[in-house]
């Protein structure tokens, strides 16, 4: 009984954790059609820019916080302005391979944040320090109270992304885009602009995920490929740009990695997923829950 | 008149031709990067194969590479068969291994089939780090076996090795097989309908390519008497196949042997930037596939 | 033909950035370092090695040669460090390659050292494999030296720190035993589970998990259920989200045993000072070990602005040991080196060295006991990093943290 | 023995049932014309025959044997060759180098058999090909590529020949030419099935001509035949056989001019789709471009709104549009009723609609879907519905309200009645009546059905292969065309 309770709020901060990381990845490729192998390379931009002006300024959290979300907007524009919009627009490189080569770009574009953060703040890992202090002594489990807020920080942060996506004038503009560009183009809503906002709201998201991953599971230039494998499995999983499936696939994972973790051995922890993972997509190439 | 396909073979011929100098104006060290080049030469050429002719972006070359490899290095480890035959086992592990890759590759598309050869590349690492008895782990596992010290022996070897994969590489895409495959990646449903089995080609396609990746990596293995995650199976390694083929000049083979060249030789040259020389080499990278999409290769194949 | 052109403008290219190397003069004593720079360890490797040659051409060099370091960063990558190694010996022609604290690495450097006959000396990996193929192959393998106590040792400092301490003053009785899953922690972890109950210590559990573990709740919830009153360590590579999230969620146990990062001022930033109260062994301490401890601390902390991991003090001596080997040939010639070095009788910062002769097992390691180097067992106290044990240089007592039983 | 036999053929898809029960057979060195609109499901037969489908029931015999169950490749071995429409050749290869692929046997061979050139440019040369050897395909004119797909077909030597739409996007000429081509095929020995959507194109090159309507063979024999049955007629021509014109309104022939095009040439890779097209359009007027499928229709709209490049000019209100953004047009006022309606599928019918209000404050916007909805009663109704659930006409419907809540002063319609039933027609020529008297606004529609193009039109432009062959009244259009194109 202890292990089921153990199971379901472990699974639940990880899986809500994962969430939050995970669905800006599924956003811009639901709406620009990208598909961003730098996702990594974002969140722990964000992370370790925030633990640096926090530790090292001794700015409050928050504002340290901010920081790292300004410098994720910052790289999410450049990403577009200086690699996916020209790209876009090339004539040399032929239409069928423009997917190829913005893999390729994002990669790279992922080895040179993940270079240079190396270069400045080292490939230790670095943890944002806890919101809040203090343990909950809960069924015997060990639940520290900054888990308990990480976890509805990501829920919350899930929730107004849906009410601005679901609910607002702006937020619905990019839901459209998801569906159809030039369905925009002749509703009079230049899609530019859509893609300005687009890669903002790309930038803020990877930028709150980045800071709440690291407060709990610490952040390090060397963890940027795990992590971009981890929001591709999720989201492909989901469904490609199905930002509902996503957050599904994200507690999928999580709960099968906490499951494996305390029902068979830590060190096993994501293999059990990579195995679902891959059986899924031979039995259901597009994804549990295929696009919307 | 030459017509351009024809040149890519010159400058084939012509790179070779420069490379066997190569020992004779380049200290040992250099030959050394040179050898390492040429293996890493050998994975692009055989990715390029896959993603040029047969239309597949493959995530996973590094299954293929580090199965053979770490097949080779632990059955020299624990065995006592002679170093050759660890070497062609190693390239049957990795051909299996290939194979393995053929079941998705027929079914799914694009990012879908790239995720799976993605996966396949995490769970191999996940393994080797969960058998880090057998394997080593993360950080690597050393071979008592080598090929030898002598880093020109070496580097000719390497030469020699990587000249036949190209050859028969080049052979393989110049032929009607190539043909075919590159029918098939256009408009699979267009070449079934002139008649061609194309599972067959995509079965022999993944095949080649992994009994190549394969071989190179055992020897490359064998080359620096150590074998390791971050050498022959970590996503990095993809990571810069993929670069250095699309900044070579994807669909060339001759091309990819250039991006191997210039992203190890660039790295190395590079070197005294510490860890800033990755960040220029991707930056490098970048404005090559912005400005040059066709890859350092179209530099000499534009027409008059 | 344009085509040729251009591809003789590459081969000038490549012939300019190349040839130059080629020529070089050897006046100065050539040494290699390799680490694996940007991890507290291999940094303090570099800064150790860096500080020793300053302070030796400083005074002079070696019989007026001064000493030139060249520093390689092997990226924890086996390949990197192998490459580096070949570079050290044909480019830059060095006397001897010096570092890695990662037994991985080192043991893929050790085939090359004997290969290019060059003496290899690690200054941070702790894999007794290293020795033992020494020990086994010694004419082949000769050229390899452990400056640095193994595994096996290193277990042995952890538990009689347990037993002069723990077990005496606190009257502990369990302990669980989890370490990372590396090379190192292999031949650690079979000497903790011999040596622990000879201390009196139960051991209730023993598990190694994945290097890229991130989320400790699971490993942890299971070592509370076991209960144990001391949870003993063996981490290098990893260190930081385990202390944070043991600090964080105050798991009842004593983190005691090896926590390689946790030995440098620079993780109690890194971990926001959730490393209150986890005791470490190292090599080295600002404690008074020997006499020359503490003024290289203090020399060290002033030059790169922190206290050194072990690494630093290992490698600090290693430098000097090989000076003083050089001046003892009166050469720089290989063989008579690994003589001059086998030799070594040297008071360094980290105790008294002198290595395994080739009859020990563990040969060319440094000699470990009372009246060699034993380690120091080593605790943070209110962000500051105490020397807790050989009682000879302790700085403080042992502080248990509030949420841990007592 | 007939070559091909089919039995009672059956093919569903979901609920659809895209082939009902279809029986034909043809004969050796027979050319059969394979007939119906869009939509009728010629290219799901012709897509069971070649394998691409499996069909639900039914048998298909080829020389006796059964081949219903076999794949792709194993029925082309059996002697069947096929010329899609839409097919992709090697684009980095020569046109010899594409023949050559078919020549190639289905076994790994690393190196071309002797004598394969030789054959290539035997066929190439039969085809008349002979100037482009050497050259790719992206260099190559629309009609060339499609006579190197039939060399590609031919090399196969086939014993039964599938033309899909062989004479679609062609121009006049070439037309004529592919026709004289595929005569001279006849010679041959080997049967063809031309599958069409035009009578016209085909009658004089078939000796049996097979009409299909909703999946269903309608009729059977030679093209007179065919073209003389009722059924036919009506299906092809639908149910009036005289032009009727409702339009009450003439446009004062001053007014001022709206849009202007004058495009000299657009083309996407090497296919010219569009040359020299002139048209004006005139505040208040109701102008209709017609044409077939592929004649250009939806290429010259897009340019309108910049979706395309293209070499010309076209003028709004006297000023150049060509470097403006889609949107910057919309918002001059010109709102589009695109072909493939670009709905957002998982968005309600309010939500659609209030995207296109972005720039409308609030009331306003509530006051013109009011409006909207008071035109379109069935989408008041379903306003909280999702677009993807809406029926194909009010997904029209709603298409056509998004333009008008951008209150255009001209709005643009591209194939409004394309795959909408007879009663909805009537509901959308409805509306368009009401737009243009009631709401004076400027409409440009474009249609491949000419009753319902002329029903509401005051200026008729004929597109044909992209080029204009008529700019006329309405009175102009039925003296000098009218009658003619229709019969």
């Amino acid at each position: 009984m202890n292990l089921f309770w153990q199971i379901l709020f472990d699974g639940f901060i990880i899986s809500s954790i994962y969430a939050v990381g995970v669905v800006g990845f599924s956003l811009i490729f639901g709406t620009a059609g990208v598909l961003n192998l730098s996702h990594g390379a974002f969140l722990v931009l964000s992370a370790i820019i925030s633990w640096f002006f926090i530790s090292h300024f001794h700015l409050p959290l928050l504002a340290g916080m901010v920081v790292g979300v300004l410098a994720s907007i910052a790289v999410s524009y450049l990403l577009f302005v200086l690699l996916i919009n020209p790209i876009d627009k090339s004539k040399k490189i032929p239409t069928t391979e423009k997917e190829i080569f913005i893999l390729t770009a994002t990669l790279l574009w992922s080895m040179i944040i993940e270079e240079l953060l190396d270069y400045f703040f080292s490939s230790n890992p670095v943890v944002v320090p806890p919101f809040v202090k203090g343990v909950l002594n809960l069924f015997k489990m060990n639940i520290t109270y900054n888990e308990i807020l990480l976890s509805f920080a990501s829920i919350l942060i899930l929730i107004i992304l849906w009410t601005f996506i679901n609910k607002t004038k702006t937020g619905k503009v990019l839901l459209a885009a998801s569906m159809s560009h030039d369905g925009l183009a002749i509703s009079g809503i230049d899609i530019k602009k859509v893609y300005i906002l687009l890669w903002g709201v790309y930038g803020v998201l990877t930028g709150l995920s980045g800071a709440l991953l690291a407060s709990f599971l610490g952040a390090s230039a060397q963890s940027v490929p795990s992590l971009t494998g981890l929001a591709f499995s999720v989201v492909v999983l989901g469904g490609l740009g199905n930002i509902t499936g996503s957050i599904l696939a994200a507690f999928l994972i999580g709960y099968i990695q906490t499951m494996t973790a305390y029902l068979i051995s830590p060190a096993y922890t994501s293999i059990p997923a990579y195995v679902i993972l891959v059986l899924i997509l031979m039995f259901k190439p597009k994804g549990l829950f295929g696009r919307f | 008149m030459l017509i351009p396909k024809d040149r890519s073979i010159i400058i084939g011929i012509v790179i070779f031709i420069l490379l066997i100098f190569v020992p004779y104006i380049f200290s040992s060290y250099v030959v050394g990067v040179f050898t390492i080049a040429l293996y890493f030469a050998v994975f692009v050429m055989s990715w390029d194969l896959l993603f040029g002719y047969s239309g597949e972006v493959n995530f996973g070359s590094t299954f293929q590479i580090g199965i053979g490899a770490y097949t080779a290095a632990i059955l020299n480890i624990n065995t006592h068969i002679p170093l050759a035959l660890c070497i062609v086992l190693g390239a049957v592990a990795a051909i299996l291994s290939g194979l393995i890759l053929v079941a998705p590759a027929l079914r799914l598309k694009g990012p879908y089939f790239g995720l799976i050869t993605l996966v396949s590349v995490l769970l191999l690492e996940q393994f080797v780090t969960i058998f880090a008895q057998y394997t080593g782990g993360e950080i690597g596992l050393s071979v008592p076996g080598i090929i030898s010290v002598s880093s020109k022996i070496n580097y000719y070897m390497a030469l020699l090795f990587c000249a036949f994969s190209a050859m028969v590489m080049l052979v393989i895409a110049r032929s009607p097989i190539g043909l075919i495959l590159q029918a098939s990646a256009q408009d699979p449903i267009e070449a079934e309908s002139l008649g061609f089995n194309i599972t067959k080609y995509k079965v022999l396609a993944f095949g080649i390519s992994a009994l190549f990746s394969g071989l190179s990596g055992a020897l490359l293995v064998f080359y620096l008497g150590t074998a390791s995650v971050s050498l022959v199976v970590s996503i990095a390694v993809v990571l810069q196949i993929i670069i250095s083929a699309i900044i070579g000049g994807r669909r060339t083979i001759i091309g990819p042997i250039l991006g191997a060249f210039f992203i190890i030789l660039l790295r190395e040259w590079l070197q005294p930037l510490g860890q800033l020389s990755y960040v220029v080499v991707s930056i490098m990278g970048l404005i090559v596939l912005l400005f040059l999409p066709d890859g350092i290769i179209s530099l000499f194949l534009r027409k008059n | 033909m344009s085509v040729f052109k251009k591809i003789a403008l590459i081969v000038a290219v490549f012939a300019f950035v190349f040839l130059p190397r080629l020529v070089f003069a050897a006046e100065p004593i050539n040494i290699g370092i390799i680490a694996e720079q940007g991890t507290l360890v291999g940094d303090s490797i570099v800064n150790g090695a860096k500080l020793a040659a300053d302070q030796i051409n400083a005074k002079g060099g070696i019989d007026g040669r001064p000493i030139k370091l060249f520093i390689y960063d092997d990226h924890m990558r086996a390949t990197d460090a192998v490459q580096a190694f070949q570079r050290a010996v044909y480019d830059h022609h060095v006397v001897a390659v010096v570092g890695s604290w990662i037994s991985e690495v080192a043991l893929a450097l050790e085939p090359w050292a004997a290969r290019l006959h060059t003496i290899y000396i690690t200054t941070g990996a702790a894999d007794p494999k290293i020795t033992q193929v020494v020990h086994n192959n010694y004419n082949m393998y000769k050229y390899v030296f452990q400056l640095k106590y193994n595994a096996t040792e290193m277990a042995q400092t952890v538990c009689n720190f347990i037993r002069d301490d723990l077990v005496k003053q606190y009257g502990y009785k369990t302990a669980f035993v989890a370490s990372e899953n590396a090379a190192w922690t292999e031949p650690l972890d079979a000497e903790y589970l011999k040596c622990l109950p000879q201390t009196g210590i139960k051991v209730v559990g023993h598990m190694r998990f994945a290097p890229n573990t991130t989320d400790f709740t699971p490993i942890f919830t299971d070592i509370k259920s076991k209960n144990p009153d001391l949870l003993v360590t063996g981490w290098a590579h990893t260190g930081l989200q385990q202390t944070v999230q043991w600090h964080e969620a105050k798991y009842p146990f004593l983190i005691v045993g090896i926590n390689a990062q946790a030995s440098t001022s620079d993780f109690w930033k890194k971990s926001n000072g959730a490393t209150e109260g986890i005791i470490s062994q190292a090599e080295g301490s600002p404690a008074p070990i020997t006499p020359k401890t503490i003024p290289f601390v203090k020399e060290y902390e002033k030059v790169f602005g922190i206290t050194p991991a072990y690494g630093g003090y290992t490698t600090y001596d290693a430098i000097y040991v090989l000076a003083q080997a050089i001046k003892r040939a009166k050469s720089t010639n290989t063989d008579a080196l690994i003589k001059a070095l086998e030799a070594t009788n040297y008071i360094g910062v980290m105790g008294h060295i002198e290595f395994y002769g080739k009859e020990s097992p563990y040969a060319h390691g440094i000699k470990y006991g009372p009246s060699y180097a034993t380690g120091v067992m080593l605790q943070w106290q209110h962000g500051k990093l105490e020397t807790v044990w050989p009682p000879h240089a302790a700085t403080a007592k042992v502080i248990i943290p509030s949420f841990v039983k007592k | 023995m007939a070559l091909l036999e089919v039995k009672n053929l059956d093919k569903y898809f979901g609920g659809i049932h895209a082939t009902d029960n279809v029986s034909f057979e043809i004969n050796k060195n027979e050319i059969v014309g394979l007939i119906g609109p869009n939509g009728a499901g010629k290219s799901t037969i012709m897509h069971l025959l070649i394998g691409l489908y499996k069909p639900t029931g039914g048998i298909i015999k080829f020389n006796g044997e059964e081949i219903q169950h076999l794949s792709i490749h194993k029925r082309i071995k059996k002697g069947i060759a096929v010329m899609f429409q839409h097919s992709r050749p090697l684009s980095r290869q020569t046109v010899l180098e594409n023949i050559e692929l078919s020549l190639l046997e289905d076994k790994f061979q690393f190196f071309y058999k002797k004598g394969i050139k030789e054959q290539a440019i035997q066929i190439a040369k039969k085809l008349g090909l002979e100037l482009v050897y050497n050259k790719r395909p992206s260099e190559l004119a629309f009609g060339i590529i499609r006579r190197m797909e039939l060399a590609k077909a031919l090399a196969l030597n086939p014993k039964l020949l599938l033309l899909d739409e062989p004479f679609a996007g062609l121009s006049h000429l070439e037309v004529e030419e592919f026709s004289k081509l595929i005569r001279s095929l006849t010679k041959e020995n080997f049967s063809i099935i031309i599958v069409d959507h035009n009578v016209k194109a085909v009658k004089d090159l078939v000796d049996k001509i097979i009409a299909i309507h909703a999946g269903k063979i309608i009729s059977t024999g030679t093209p007179e035949e065919v073209i003389s049955n009722k059924e036919v007629k009506r299906v092809f021509l639908g149910e009036q056989t005289k032009i009727e014109n409702s339009n009450q309104k003439q446009t004062d022939l001053n007014a001022k001019i709206l849009l202007e095009v004058n495009i000299t040439s657009l083309s996407y890779n090497k296919a010219q789709a569009l040359r020299n097209v002139d048209l004006i359009v005139k505040e208040g007027q109701f102008v209709s471009v017609v044409g077939l499928n592929g004649a250009g229709k939806t290429s010259l709209f897009k340019a309108i709104f910049s979706f395309v490049n293209y070499e010309g000019d076209i003028k709004w209100q006297g000023k150049s549009i060509k470097h403006l953004k889609t949107a910057e047009i919309v918002n001059l006022g010109i709102s589009f009723v695109p072909e493939t309606r670009e709905l957002f599928k998982f968005m309600s019918t309010e939500e659609n609609l209030n995207l296109a209000l972005q720039k409308v404050e609030k009331n306003e916007a509530k006051k013109r879907i009011e409006e909207v909805y008071s035109i379109f009663p069935r989408l008041a109704e379903r306003k909280k519905q999702l677009a993807s659930t809406l029926s194909g006409g009010e997904q029209q419907m709603l298409t056509i309200a998004r333009a008008l809540v951008q209150k255009p002063k001209m709005i643009v319609l591209d194939e409004p009645t394309l795959g909408l039933a007879p009663i909805v027609l009537e509901d959308i020529s409805k509306v368009l009546d009401y737009m243009h008297t009631q709401m004076n606004l400027t409409i440009l529609l474009g249609e491949q059905n000419l009753h319902f193009a002329l029903r509401h039109s005051e200026k008729v432009y004929l597109l044909e292969h992209g080029n204009l062959i008529c700019d006329c009244t309405m009175e102009e259009f039925k003296e000098r065309i009218g009658e003619k194109y229709l019969a």
